[in-house]
């Protein structure tokens, strides 16, 4: 049999949008097979279709392994063989690693949980994928990439003959993404087939074998990697040709407008960086994971107790005891995990996007809400959000296009200095081209940007220095002249004394 | 086709609208007393207090929190405004004072849940009980008597045939409508309810924000407490018992959500008065006290029920 | 009646070999009272009257409330044992409940008294004395009155307290009785639970008396019959009746929103109970081991000689 | 320095239970006699109810519900058993249909939250209305008297000095706590509690946990209501009223998070205990009952919020 699995015809309305279009996929065993599309095209809800999480309009039908594939919820998805990683993460906070490694299918003996047992594995587990955390940490002291890697353990622990992976790589940096790649091949060994979704174009080129792409919940094609190349791939999936993906628009290089100097957290995870930028420049912030980057700037926010540190701001020393304090200064900090920190995930894109900005949302001193749908409304032009309107709840909007709701409520305020954390994690290329343009827009207005990124080849198109941290210290610099994926590479994982 | 699912889903958004104005219309068929303008002008005096108190606890719930001590606080400031209103002072005084001890709780309320980290739940039933207590220690267990003719009055009189316990209910409703839709402050309470930690780092000042909405409620759980002393013309140490869950359920019954950030004002009107009309609509039906209770739990559930699955269809 | 009498007076033997040797440690004697609740006026009378009496007698005297809480109530009588007191004084949150627990704690030596209302059979519950009102008198006294006023024909409806609780019933029963003699009253509602409270009161006779036409509405106690005295307006015709004889009630008594009202006086059956257990404490006999205080009938013509 | 960090991180899980042995010395300081057998007898009797209570609320609010019914329950399961209690069967046949019945009303909270998608508050809100009412109806609002001597004995015997209902509890609290850390089916209430998405899509049928945590919250509320009866030897329908808010205090003060996915049995133990040791102590060094309500609502907050606070410390 040639597919193990085969969606036909499947549509997905959601009220007023149009999810699915009549897709289709078919995914042979022992295969990596990326679904590619730009942000809202579709992706996750086929998958969710796939997990028995949505249930898909009336016709259309699925075939796994030859046989009709009927699932009403995750379970029965899983009994039958298929396992996924969810776009959004998922882990149960407040559970140890090796029980969120093992929920919903503990190991028993004698018919109770056999911690043991779970603790070994979870720690064989832990170690394959040279993560560093005890099985019996919580996870709430984890990082976002320390739960991903999690959450991509307790998939591929799976005995699945399908693992969906929706955007596994999204938080994690180079390092582990060889990891995971070495596991994804051991598993095509075994037969097992891999859906891969990712807005990454260098992990589809060197893990897939072939790719469906979709657009506006309609099917564009399938082709096999060795034959297409990525400016090929990017036109299927904006139907647009995109010759730079990293344009870089030039700018003068001003005054220092902003500094940090020998920032030390109270709970030690920053030991004493120090940075500025200078208005006009754009300064990107390397490392790997767990190398205190969102922490510094955090602690930079206010959001977290410095037990040393000053911030000047325009040359001018400023107290920071809370975010509230900074955003005055003109600062404004797109944090890394959008659902924490990032979005009211209940509310609408207007109140999203008036969460920081509301003053200038006012008539009269009141809140003028025509007022507030503009401007999402102008964001959602800018940014290319996609969203039946400015009322949508933002819990209902695709991973990609709560990310920009979470720039636009920032940039809405207009401020000088912009931190990113992130801040293209699960956005499509042509999307992210939008924001680098952007970005490179704001400089050449006389801002300044700082970005942390785990994506090196974008911090060396965009930026134009990089400081690179290795376990909460400052660990060197490179100007762009000297940019080099090595040079970064072998400051971020210096070895400290 | 557009205009048919936009019809479907202003009606989902005003599902328990529908299901209230269906029991109304239940109501007068089985009781045609019940539509009489004597009989409405009652439902709106009974609807008055825990319409007054549902929507402090809206500005509570809406925020993330929950307060279970405003029928307590009620109790209170009845006896503080009782000692004081028995016509030694002008009559603003025991309601200043009323509402002013009402905010001291609310404050109290605030403080711990947004500065103390404490669960909402555990410090208001702190509140709530020690607040009993002190009612009680003031007013020595007994009810307060005595409070003067104009004090009575407040409760007693109409304006063009609208008392005026639902003319304070209106403006309440009026005011708190405006601040939470139109102002910069009540935009910040549905953020902080929506994502407490992503309204910190929006800049706002989550903190006061969130010890004003526990102020908000006590505030106006004082109001309530003035006015019930001049309705039932005494000051019981002992009123109001549970109320709370009245204005609770008649936030839930409204939609608002019990997680925080989303609740209109209107849904809380519809919900409390639902709640008001199935006692009255009891009563005058003369349904014995056990099967009200009864009726009275599945009436509710079932709302709720019937508003969750109308709104869910509309995926 | 015998064998009860002489299981009474056992206990009191036991009671006062028992408490010599408590008594040697601090000299007065220690009485615990356990009211059914202190929230309001009629309870708070028994509390004063209870300790005005002890600090009479020199004796020293703990209240404890149970809060309506008959599970509350028997564990307080047991920590009360635990704790060496000599006597102990309850208002049973249930007649029946309480019995056992009563039984056990005068077998411990423990001298036990009712006050306010009688446990069942409370003679072989080994309770030494009892110092009650009798509420479904009080009922019937209301009810008549009621009767009387209208003629013994029309319309009434009843507003009762918590179902359940011993004050509702027997007052219940009370009125039950003499309804029997009137056929041409007629309860034309369901009596409705108001739970004592005044606010709750109100909104349910403003509800009825939009819908039914009623002659009188009997209440169970003086803040029930305040709250339909409101919603009926002063002077209404509508005869409302209390019960209890507290402020509120004279109040609405005097500015005519209110009919009458049976007062019941707690302060004297507490006192009683405490002067009955410090007579059996002393050794001595009581006269008579049950002691019933009267119930009178309050309207506008005498309720200036009840403040 | 790991030492004493790892100290410090054991006291600061163990704080509750730092303050609770405060509370106990400072009492038996102030009265000896707290502490005689006797009285602590006693405590164990007071603590029972409510304790096998609160270990059925434990595993509603750590699947991430709320009951507000199990009062109700305790009183409608208790009149359940007096009436077939009166010596007709061996005693076993009221102790099951008790249970049966708490089990009934427990599966229609648990089917209105998981399958009909209710806030439990209202959800369980509504039940805790209705089955008052069907307590009062079935028992006309009248005690239920006359159990026989053997269920009497139920309550009223000891083991070795320990009194009945203590085993009872005690094996309540061995058998949760059991179920809770050994089990797959404890392992999942905490996962459907923490992220009940989450749990979802690693193929837990939440639905059937969340049923069965009500369930399991009703069958205790039912075996409270069999013990309820034999204690104080009749069946009330207005028993146990609020019984619900001392067993969520009881969670809560002993470290279960309202949030769901957090909570240890022991906690809980000693949640009770507290709540109990206070009323007990309150009562003997005979505070009056009005400042008792004030000193146990300042209790409650205050070791709640020593216990929030000598937590944080830790990070
Ligand atoms: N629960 C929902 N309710 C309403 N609309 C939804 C819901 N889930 C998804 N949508 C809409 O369906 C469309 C497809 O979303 P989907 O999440 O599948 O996109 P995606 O291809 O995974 O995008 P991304 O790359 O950003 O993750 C989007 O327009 C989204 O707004
Ligand atoms: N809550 C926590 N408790 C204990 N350790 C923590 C906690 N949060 C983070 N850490 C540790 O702090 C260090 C820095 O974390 P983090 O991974 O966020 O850095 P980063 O450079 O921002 O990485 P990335 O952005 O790629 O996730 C890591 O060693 C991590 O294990
Ligand atoms: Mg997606
Ligand atoms: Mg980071």
């Amino acid at each position: 049999m040639e597919y193990i699995l085969e969606m036909k015809d499947i549509s997905k309305t959601f009220p007023g949008v149009k999810a699915l279009d009549h897709v289709q996929l078919q995914v042979r065993p022992g295969e990596v097979h990326a679904l590619m599309g730009e942000n809202g095209a579709g992706k996750s809800t086929l998958m969710k279709i796939l997990m028995g999480i949505y249930t898909r309009d009336a016709g259309g039908e699925i075939l796994f392994d030859g046989k009709p594939y009927m699932v009403s919820n995750p379970k029965e998805a899983m009994d039958m063989g298929v396992a996924m990683i969810h776009q959004e993460l998922n882990p149960i906070l407040d559970m140890t690693v090796y029980e969120n490694i093992f929920v919903g299918r503990e190991l028993r003996k004698n018919g109770l949980v056999d911690k043991k047992a779970e603790i070994e594995q979870a720690q064989k587990l832990i170690e394959e994928c040279g993560l560093h955390v005890s099985p019996k940490e919580t996870l709430r002291n984890l990082t976002v990439a320390q739960c991903q890697l999690i959450e991509i353990i307790k998939a591929i622990s799976v005995n699945a003959k399908v693992i969906i992976m929706d955007e596994p790589t999204a938080a994690i940096t180079d390092r582990e993404v060889e990891l995971l790649f070495g596991h994804i091949r051991r598993l095509k060994e075994k037969g097992v087939a891999i859906i891969y979704i990712s807005h990454r174009m260098a992990e589809i080129f060197s893990i897939c074998d072939r790719v469906s792409v979709y657009r506006d919940g309609q099917y564009i094609g399938t082709g096999t990697t060795t034959e297409l190349d990525e400016g090929q791939l990017i036109k299927m999936m904006v139907g647009r040709e995109i010759t730079d993906v990293y344009p870089k628009l030039e700018a003068d290089i001003g005054e220092v407008v902003f500094e940090a100097k020998n920032i030390v957290r109270a709970d030690n995870k920053v030991k004493g960086v120090s940075l500025s930028v200078r208005r006009g420049e754009i300064l990107g912030i390397g490392g790997l994971v767990g190398a205190g980057r969102s922490e510094l700037v955090e602690g930079i926010f206010g959001m977290h107790a410095l037990s040393q540190g000053e911030i000047f701001v325009h040359g001018k020393r400023v107290k920071i005891s809370s975010p509230e304090d900074i955003i005055k200064q003109g600062v404004a900090l797109i944090t890394e995990d959008r659902k924490v920190t990032g979005l009211n995930l209940s509310g609408t894109v207007n109140d999203n996007i008036a969460m920081v900005a509301i003053k200038k949302l006012l008539t009269h001193g009141l809140y003028n809400k025509g007022k507030a749908r503009r401007a999402s409304e102008e964001y959602i032009e800018k940014l290319n959000i996609k969203t039946p309107s400015a009322d949508q709840i933002v819990g209902n909007l695709s991973g990609g296009n709560q990310q920009k709701i979470v720039i636009a409520k920032w940039l809405l305020n207009d401020p000088d200095i912009i931190i990113l954390d992130e801040p293209t994690r699960g956005i499509d290329v042509g999307a992210k081209r939008d924001i680098y343009l952007l970005l490179g827009n704001l400089v050449r207005q006389g801002k300044a940007v700082i970005m942390i990124s785990s994506e090196i080849p974008e911090l060396m198109g965009i930026c134009d220095r990089i400081m690179v941290m290795c376990e909460g210290n400052y660990s060197g610099e490179v100007s762009r002249e000297e940019f080099s994926q090595e040079r970064i590479m072998t400051l971020a994982s210096a070895i400290k004394v | 086709m557009k205009e048919k699912s936009r019809a479907k889903s202003l009606i989902s958004e005003y599902f328990i609208f529908v299901i209230f104005i269906a029991l109304v219309v239940v109501l007068t068929c089985l009781k045609p007393s019940f539509i009489q303008p004597a009989n409405l002008v009652n439902i709106l005096k009974q609807a008055s207090i825990n319409g007054i108190l549902a929507f402090g606890m809206m500005f509570v719930i809406i925020a993330g929190g929950f307060d279970m001590s405003v029928g307590s606080t009620v109790a209170f400031t009845g006896i503080l405004a009782a000692m004081l209103g028995q016509g030694q002072y002008p009559i603003f005084v025991p309601l200043i004072v009323a509402m002013l001890g009402g905010l001291a709780v609310g404050v109290v309320n605030g403080v711990g849940v947004a500065v103390g980290n404490l669960p909402p739940f555990i410090m208001t039933l702190g509140t709530m009980t020690a607040v009993r207590g002190l009612a009680l220690l003031i007013s020595d267990g007994k009810p307060i008597i005595g409070i003067s003719e104009s004090y009575k009055a407040v409760a007693a009189s109409s304006i063009f045939g609208i008392p005026m316990l639902a003319v304070f209910l209106v403006i309440t409703i009026l005011l708190c409508s405006f601040v939470l839709s139109k102002t910069v402050y009540g935009r910040r309470v549905y953020a902080c309810g929506g994502n407490l930690l992503a309204a910190q780092v929006s800049g706002i000042n989550t903190t006061k924000i969130r010890i004003s909405t526990f102020a908000i409620a006590g505030l106006l759980a004082g109001l309530s407490g003035f006015l019930m002393t001049s309705r039932v013309t005494i000051a019981q140490p002992t009123a109001a018992e549970s109320y709370e869950m009245d204005a609770i359920t008649a936030c839930v019954v409204g939609g608002v959500s019990m997680t925080g950030g989303v609740g209109k004002p209107w849904g809380v009107v519809i919900g409390c008065l639902l709640i008001t009309v199935i006692a009255n609509g009891l009563d005058i039906m003369g349904v014995s006290s056990h099967w009200q209770k009864i009726v009275k739990g599945a009436i509710i559930v079932l709302a709720v029920l019937i508003d969750v699955k109308g709104k869910s269809k509309k995926r | 009646a015998l064998t009860g009498c002489s299981s009474g007076t056992e206990t009191t033997e036991e009671s006062t070999g028992g408490d010599a040797s408590a008594e040697s440690g601090d000299g007065a004697y220690k009485i615990a009272l356990i009211q059914q609740h202190q929230t309001n006026a009629f309870q708070i009378g028994v509390t004063e009257g209870a300790q005005a009496k002890a600090d009479e007698l020199g004796v020293e005297l703990n209240i404890l409330s149970a809060d309506q809480d008959a599970a509350k109530q028997i564990s307080q009588i047991e920590q009360c044992v635990s704790e060496g007191y000599d006597a102990i004084l309850f208002e049973p949150v249930d007649p029946d409940g309480l019995r056992d627990a009563a039984k056990a704690a005068a077998d411990a030596g423990v001298i036990m008294i009712n006050i306010v209302s009688a446990c069942t059979d409370w003679e072989s519950a080994g309770i030494s004395a009892v110092s009650c009102g009798d509420n479904v008198k009080a009922g019937e006294n209301e009810m008549q009155h009621v009767a009387d006023l209208l003629g013994g024909k029309g319309n009434i409806a009843i507003l009762t307290g918590p179902s359940s609780t011993t004050d509702t019933t027997a007052r219940l029963e009370g009125y039950r009785n003499i309804l029997a003699n009137y056929p041409d009253m007629t309860e034309v509602i369901a009596p409705a639970d108001c739970a004592w409270d005044t606010a709750k009161a109100q909104s349910t006779v403003e509800s009825w008396l939009s819908a039914y036409d009623l002659d009188a509405i009997v209440c169970q106690n003086d803040g029930m019959a305040v709250g339909a005295g409101n919603a009926a307006g002063a002077n209404s015709g509508i005869v409302i009746t209390g019960l209890d004889g507290t402020p509120d009630g004279y109040e609405a008594i005097k500015d005519g929103r209110i009919t009458g009202t049976v007062a019941q006086d707690g302060g004297l059956m507490a006192s009683s109970g405490v002067e009955a257990a410090v007579t059996l404490l002393d050794g001595g006999t009581l006269e008579n081991n049950l002691i019933i205080a009267d119930s009178v009938w309050i309207d506008s013509s005498n309720v200036a000689d009840y403040e």
